[in-house]
């Protein structure tokens, strides 16, 4: 399927896939609201880590056999048989952050949303087509492409 | 008002030339019949001809063909050829009045060999000591120019429509094997007779339509190789490429075609290693010599004439054969004027050339 | 290809998808004693203090069935299998030929026998029948006494003093879920719940159980201390459920069924998965992961199961604990620790020649599952025992060939 | 250091708070520590006399909160004691050192492109259309031999082959050390993918940008970084470096902190340590020795590598040129004024060299004087900012022309002048792994790229426009210039005519 890869060597640190993530996944879609009335800011599904020099965006692998789907006590965490790709069904979830203990990428963290918990996790901007945050990586350090598994 | 050599002038034009390969030679009737139906595309402002194998009793001689403004020019030039040749003959070129021909320059021939003394002087071949003398009269005798230098040939023009020039030049009275003839279409009124066409050097004569964009590319290229540019047309650029790339540098006329109208760099590509190779070279050595933008000319020496297209085939090329005559004009209709019942008629490709040469046998002949 | 799936939570439905990777064709028979479709066990204490109602309990849509033409049958038990036959006899009589078979019954709640105790006055906090059933008696003001501090005994307790309900743990062990919180980190979980109102008493155990007049109920604990409730929930542990195998020749019954690596028991065509199994944690994790490969081999493929260590997350009245592995170690292991007392952080690393073998966390849990990721695959940490606690710990804390091919993934 | 600076910040950052998301992205790619965050206040303030205007924060931001203005001048306005003068010498007095700056001479001296007008056809002659007709810009780098011979193969042997290049447009030498692997490899690959040449300076080639060299003009400088016979044969154009437009006269030096361990294997030189450039090359001390070397690399390489030889424009331009052609060079490349440089004193960049158009036109005046321009491709160099910059070059005289900045400003610089600094923000003229990392060379190579498909259509359509279908035929072409404003000392140098003279 098709995943999002860093690419390390070309990720500069800048952190936009975390802001153009967390504006894909407000209500709005819009940076001034997600920010200033949704308070999202720090809840990007994608993590960029840092050792300077080096930095890395990490998220979720969208794996075949997830440990995260394995380990959901309520089904709200499932893997779209079609499409494979990972998600969270939101409304099911319960937030005994299962998923968060399970991920061998540490690419689930807690979260909330409006008081309800909601695991911040890549769901490769389900219905968006390219996501957010390799459309809006400004050094291709990400990128979404299909590789064979082991390439 | 400037003249040529003043300032560039382009212009429009209608050319027709043809040549009888097995050397047989006719009076200059019918390529005055022929350039005279393209009228449309000459506006009066300049006609010409040159001529082969016009001289056989000085077939080894430089028939020097010059006008002169004035006495004083004239006293020049015969100075200076006194000093470099021997003249063999000399007279005035032979014209007869024609109404709509005026202010007519004098009209001079000498028929001359040159002095060995004076090449030695110059230290150079033969051909380039008489190309260099005729720059010289060309650039700095003041009223005075040649109008053509070579052996067994002679370009006749002036201002006025090409059928009234031939009339005044009396061409019905020479026999050649080889006629091409120019009427000029200038964007402005210089009204010199040198400015006409053809423009020559040594037996070279061309006669040309179109307006060379390469121009000054061109120019300044020729003017390394000792070339003086005087007359700032693309006429004369042609000669003198042509004298450079077939005289000097010893290419077959075929490939000197495919300098002034070079193959694109596609079309090389796809060639096979070898001519891939010697059409590189070409281009590379010679690019400055592609003529670029809409031309069609002729070409006339010693045997044979060419007429090429720029390589988009920009402007107007005919050429027919019937039996030993291959004729070459800007339109169709001037063939068959003169010759009704042609045989083949074909439209050249761009940048290829269509040369016609005199059978083995009848340059034998002739040169005998 | 038909197959018969004994039991309806989480293995058997993993299973079924395990099936359909290979047999898109096969009959697929799901034998479910309890009279709903699959759901997840532990969303009980969330129904209970209705923060998940029942049309949210299903683990997988009632489509997901059809979908994968599955026949469900509710509220039948297998009472017999004959192995040679390939059979498995339904308590209605009904028989049901199979070419594979999946024991995921699963285990139910270990009730010891105490004087008094009767299944009337006591709950058990395992399935919806029990929480329905406990629903009704827990009212606000009332009392309740949990037996067994562990984690099911803990999530009992949050749902019912969220419901309003004073609650009393009693624990044998000398700290709330010993097998899981090291001393201190039960330490502070104690004092949470302290602070919360929850009595919580440790080193003790309940000796008899008498039903006052009131209705309210008398209990007498090994220490002699007497506790009056109105709500007794017994939380001490799960027994698989192995009944239908027992005594079958060729099959091991080691408290739970024994299998292979490929979870095969030792009957042809007879699969083993989830709490049934021997050895397995009763995890939801483990159910799910041992169904799918189950699945998958009853189907025809060639997996190996490769045990998973238990691991735990747990939210407690708003505190999380993740626990992985030997969590609650301490003598003989080297222990790396961080405490936040006042933020009732902690979280502690348990390593054992340079491995990771134990974490817990409490509240800052974040990138929990990389040290799960670290402990399962054995790695060694010498290169990076320093930063493990670093706040910024992440992936880019391994060696560059470990996050490397994690990203690759 | 003084601690109190008589100058105040030439640039001022503002920050609109109504649009900073605090995403600190400007913190994290400020690389002259004029942004910070303060993580214990979550504030973000910056110090704005660290600022150097590159605008790597604005352009990073992204809800556009951030704006860098330049600061009004600190002084009563003074026509003749400008800012710049007043800047300088207070930065003397406080440091008492030479004045170093990047990139080209920024002082408003005449750009005699800015006063040539170029042709077109009306009428007699048709302009052509390159979306119809071919158009062609393929130009050969080399020396010609003539006259034209039918013998194939003949001198094959002997003869060095011509460098054929898809546009008249290179790379400029910009060193592996001055400028980042990334930048490097982005010139590499996009000169590749165009069909033209990068020129690696005088840092050597990295081992792994080989795959390049068949693009690569390696260059040989006074300092010899890097150069052995294995790059000297892998290159496919060898130039050696005499002057440099941006500093005529002077040598190099690439501080040691550029210097890390692959600078180093690259150079052939020890990690840390400064890398010299002397003025002269020490066995250069005059023509004839250029012609041994000249000759020494042609030796070294079996003569299948034209030679370059790269000097400033200076004021003898052409003799210099001549002599170059004379002692075997097969391309001359002429650096003007205004070319740029990864460091270089203040007063020789903005103060040393001559206008390129000039020296074009007397090199090539003068080559063909002497009738050996045949001999020789001319590169001019040094300022080239558009495809009309680029045809006039030609048309004065060039074969192809080098470009330098502008390809850095493909790759994102914005010409702040700080490259000797090393910290360059864009990660071009900096080893600064955190920063070099910015410039993805995909990304790079395809900046580049486009930038060359851009420029090379529009000479297609200049070309189209004055009737032209090659290259070639407007090389030293120049009665498609005309002069505007220019004196007639000035046409006459040039050797073109006022606009409004005719043809």
């Amino acid at each position: 399927m098709k995943k999002v890869y860093a690419r390390p060597a070309y990720c500069m640190n800048c952190h936009l896939c975390e802001v153009n993530c967390i504006v894909a996944h407000s209500r709005s879609h819009d940076v001034f609201r997600a920010y200033k009335r949704e308070n999202l800011r720090g809840t990007g599904r994608v993590i960029v880590e840092e050792k300077l020099p080096l930095s890395v965006a990490v998220q979720c692998r969208h794996c075949t056999d997830p440990a995260c789907v394995a380990g959901c006590i309520s089904g709200a965490m499932v893997k779209d048989p079609a499409t494979g790709i990972v998600y969270c069904q939101e409304d099911k979830c319960v937030g005994c952050w299962t998923c968060v203990a399970s991920c061998p990428f540490g690419a689930i963290r807690p979260g909330e949303k409006n008081g309800r918990p909601l695991p911040l996790k890549c769901d490769l901007c389900r219905e968006e087509g390219e996501p957010a945050c390799v459309a809006g990586c400004p050094n291709r350090a990400l990128v979404f492409e299909e590789r064979r598994a082991g390439a | 008002m400037l003249r040529e050599g003043d300032y560039r002038i382009p212009s429009g034009c209608a050319i027709s030339g043809f040549i009888n390969k097995d050397g047989s030679r006719i009076d200059g009737s019918s390529i005055i019949q022929s350039i005279a139906l393209m009228q449309e595309r000459s506006n009066g402002l300049g006609g010409g001809f040159a001529a082969y194998g016009i001289y056989p009793e000085y077939k080894d001689y430089y028939a020097l063909h010059l006008l002169f403004e004035d006495k004083i020019s004239r006293n020049q030039v015969e100075e200076l050829i006194k000093d470099n040749f021997y003249i063999e003959a000399e007279d005035r070129i032979p014209t007869r009045h024609v109404r709509a021909i005026s202010k007519a320059p004098l009209l001079w021939r000498y028929f001359v060999t040159p002095r060995v003394s004076k090449i030695h002087e110059s230290q150079e071949t033969e051909e380039n000591f008489m190309t260099q003398l005729v720059m010289r009269i060309n650039a700095q005798v003041n009223g005075a120019y040649v109008v053509s230098s070579g052996k067994n040939m002679g370009a006749f023009k002036g201002v006025g429509y090409p059928e009234d020039i031939g009339e005044f030049f009396r061409l019905d009275e020479y026999q050649a094997y080889s006629w091409i003839a120019h009427g000029r279409f200038p964007t402005n009124t210089p009204g010199w007779w040198g400015g006409a066409h053809p423009f020559t050097l040594l037996d070279w004569s061309v006669v040309h339509n179109g307006e060379v964009s390469s121009y000054g590319a061109n120019r300044r290229f020729l003017e390394m190789y000792d070339y003086k540019i005087t007359l700032q047309t693309d006429t004369e650029v042609i000669a003198y490429a042509v004298d450079l790339l077939v005289r000097r540098h010893k290419l077959p006329l075929e490939l000197a075609a495919r300098v002034l109208a070079a193959p694109f760099w596609q079309e090389i590509d796809r060639l096979p290693a070898r001519e891939r190779d010697l059409y590189t070279r070409l281009r590379v050595v010679y690019g400055s010599l592609l003529l670029n933008g809409p031309f069609s000319i002729i070409v006339g020496f010693s045997g044979g004439i060419m007429a090429l297209n720029d390589r988009l085939k920009l402007r107007p090329l005919v050429a027919a054969s019937k039996g030993n005559t291959l004729y070459v004009a800007s339109e169709e209709a001037a063939i068959r004027e003169i010759c009704p019942e042609v045989e083949e008629v074909w439209y050249p490709r761009g940048g290829e050339p269509v040369i016609g040469r005199l059978e083995e046998e009848a340059q034998c002949r002739l040169s005998a | 290809m038909n197959y018969v799936l004994i039991g309806n939570s989480v293995a058997a439905v993993n299973a079924v998808a395990g099936i359909r990777e290979y047999d898109r064709e096969g009959d697929i028979t799901i034998v479910s004693a309890e009279n709903y479709y699959a759901y997840g066990r532990p969303l009980i204490s969330y129904w209970l203090e209705q923060r998940v109602h029942e049309k949210d309990l299903p683990y997988r849509p009632e489509t997901f069935f059809a979908q994968n033409k599955v026949r469900v049958l509710l509220g039948r038990r297998a009472v017999r299998l004959d192995p040679e036959a390939r059979q498995v006899f339904l308590d209605d009589g009904e028989s049901l030929p199979y070419d594979r078979l999946l024991l995921a019954t699963g285990g139910r709640p270990l009730v010891p026998p105490i004087n008094g105790l009767t299944p009337e006055n006591h709950y058990t906090f395992m399935t919806y029948d029990d929480v329905r059933r406990l629903e009704k008696a827990a009212s606000p003001g009332r009392e309740a006494v949990i037996l067994g501090a562990g984690p099911t005994g803990l999530k009992a307790m949050e749902s019912l003093v969220r419901r309003g309900v004073k609650v009393t743990l009693v624990e044998l062990a000398d700290r709330i879920w010993a097998p899981a919180l090291d001393p201190g980190a039960a330490d502070l979980v104690t004092g949470f719940l302290q602070d919360r109102g929850v009595n919580i008493y440790l080193n003790d155990t309940l000796e008899g159980v008498r039903q006052g007049d009131n209705g309210r109920l008398d209990l007498e604990l090994k220490s002699g201390r007497r506790l009056a409730a109105d709500i007794l929930v017994v939380a001490i542990g799960v027994r698989p459920n192995v009944e239908l195998l027992q005594d079958l020749p060729g099959v091991t019954i080691n408290r739970g069924v024994a299998v292979g690596p490929d979870l095969s028991t030792g009957l042809p065509g007879v699969y083993a998965a989830g709490d049934v199994v021997a050895g397995n944690p009763p995890l939801l994790p483990h159910a799910a992961i041992q169904g799918k490969i189950a699945g998958r081999n009853m189907a025809g493929g060639r997996e190996t199961y490769k045990p998973v260590l238990p691991y735990n997350a747990l939210g407690i009245l708003g505190l999380h604990i993740i626990s992985i592995g030997l969590s609650a170690a301490g003598e003989g292991y080297e222990i790396l620790r961080e405490a936040d007392p006042a933020a009732r952080v902690y979280r502690m690393l348990v390593l054992q020649d340079n491995r990771l073998v134990g974490g817990l966390l409490i509240n800052r849990i974040d990138r929990a599952g990389i040290y799960r990721y670290l402990i399962e695959e054995g790695i060694e940490v010498t290169s990076f025992k320093d930063r493990l606690l670093q706040p910024d710990f992440g992936l880019l804390s391994l060696p560059d060939n470990l996050w490397q091919q994690q990203l690759a993934k | 250091m003084p601690t109190l600076s008589l100058m105040p910040p030439e640039f001022s950052v503002l920050r609109d708070e109504n649009k900073c998301i605090k995403c600190l992205a400007c913190a994290r790619q400020c690389g002259f520590d004029a942004q910070k965050y303060d993580a214990e206040d979550d504030r973000l303030y910056t110090i704005d006399a660290n600022c150097v205007n590159c605008q790597r924060c604005v352009s990073i931001c992204p809800v556009g909160a951030l704006t860098i203005y330049k600061n009004p001048p600190p002084m009563r306005p003074n026509a003749y004691w400008s800012e710049g003068h007043l800047r300088n010498i207070i930065k003397q007095a406080e440091t008492g050192g030479v004045l170093l700056t990047g990139m080209g001479n920024d002082q408003p001296f005449p750009s005699y492109f800015d006063r040539l007008l170029l042709n077109a056809s009306q009428v007699t002659n048709p302009s052509i259309d390159p979306l119809r007709e071919p158009m062609e810009l393929r130009t050969y780098l080399g020396s010609r031999t003539e006259p034209v011979t039918l013998q194939e193969g003949q001198d094959e042997k002997t003869r060095t082959p011509l460098v054929p290049l898809e546009t008249p447009i290179m790379f400029s030498a910009m060193s592996y050390g001055s400028i980042s692997h990334e930048a490097f490899e982005s010139l590499a690959r996009a000169a590749k993918e165009f069909g033209t040449m990068f020129n690696t300076g005088e840092g050597g080639l990295p081992e792994d940008l080989y795959q390049y060299a068949d693009h690569a003009v390696v260059q040989v400088a006074s300092g010899r970084f890097g150069v052995h016979t294995g790059y000297l044969n892998a290159g496919r154009i060898i130039e050696i470096k005499i002057g440099q437009g941006a500093k005529p006269g002077i040598g190099g030096h690439l501080p040691g902190e550029k210097i890390n361990a692959a600078v180093s294997a690259t150079r052939m030189i020890p990690e840390g340590t400064d890398a010299l450039s002397p003025a002269p090359h020490h066995d250069i001390y005059s023509i004839e020795d250029l012609k041994q070397l000249v000759f020494t690399l042609k030796e070294a390489t079996r003569y299948q590598k034209p030679v370059s030889v790269k000097v400033s424009a200076v004021h003898n331009v052409a003799a210099i040129a001549s002599g170059i052609a004379r002692a075997g060079a097969d391309i001359i490349t002429v650096d003007g004024f205004r070319g740029g440089t990864g460091a270089a004193p203040t007063m020789i960049r903005d103060h040393v060299g001559i206008p390129i158009e000039l020296a074009i036109a007397a090199v090539d005046q003068r080559l063909r004087e002497e009738g050996i321009r045949n001999q020789v491709s001319l590169v001019a160099a040094g300022g080239f900012r558009s495809s009309a910059d680029v045809v006039k070059a030609i048309a004065l005289g060039a074969d192809a022309v080098y470009i330098g900045t502008a390809a850095l400003i493909a790759l994102g610089c914005h010409l702040c002048q700080k490259c000797y600094t090393g910290k360059c923000s864009w990660g071009i003229a900096t080893q600064d792994p955190y920063k070099t990392r910015r410039l993805n060379p995909e990304i790079g190579a395809e900046r580049l790229y486009n930038l060359l498909r851009g420029w090379s259509h529009e000479i297609k359509e200049m070309l189209g426009g004055m009737g032209i279908n090659s290259i070639e035929s407007l090389r030293g072409n120049r009665l498609h210039l005309r002069g505007v404003g220019l004196n007639e000392v000035e046409l006459k140098l040039l050797g073109v005519k006022h606009a409004g003279e005719a043809i």
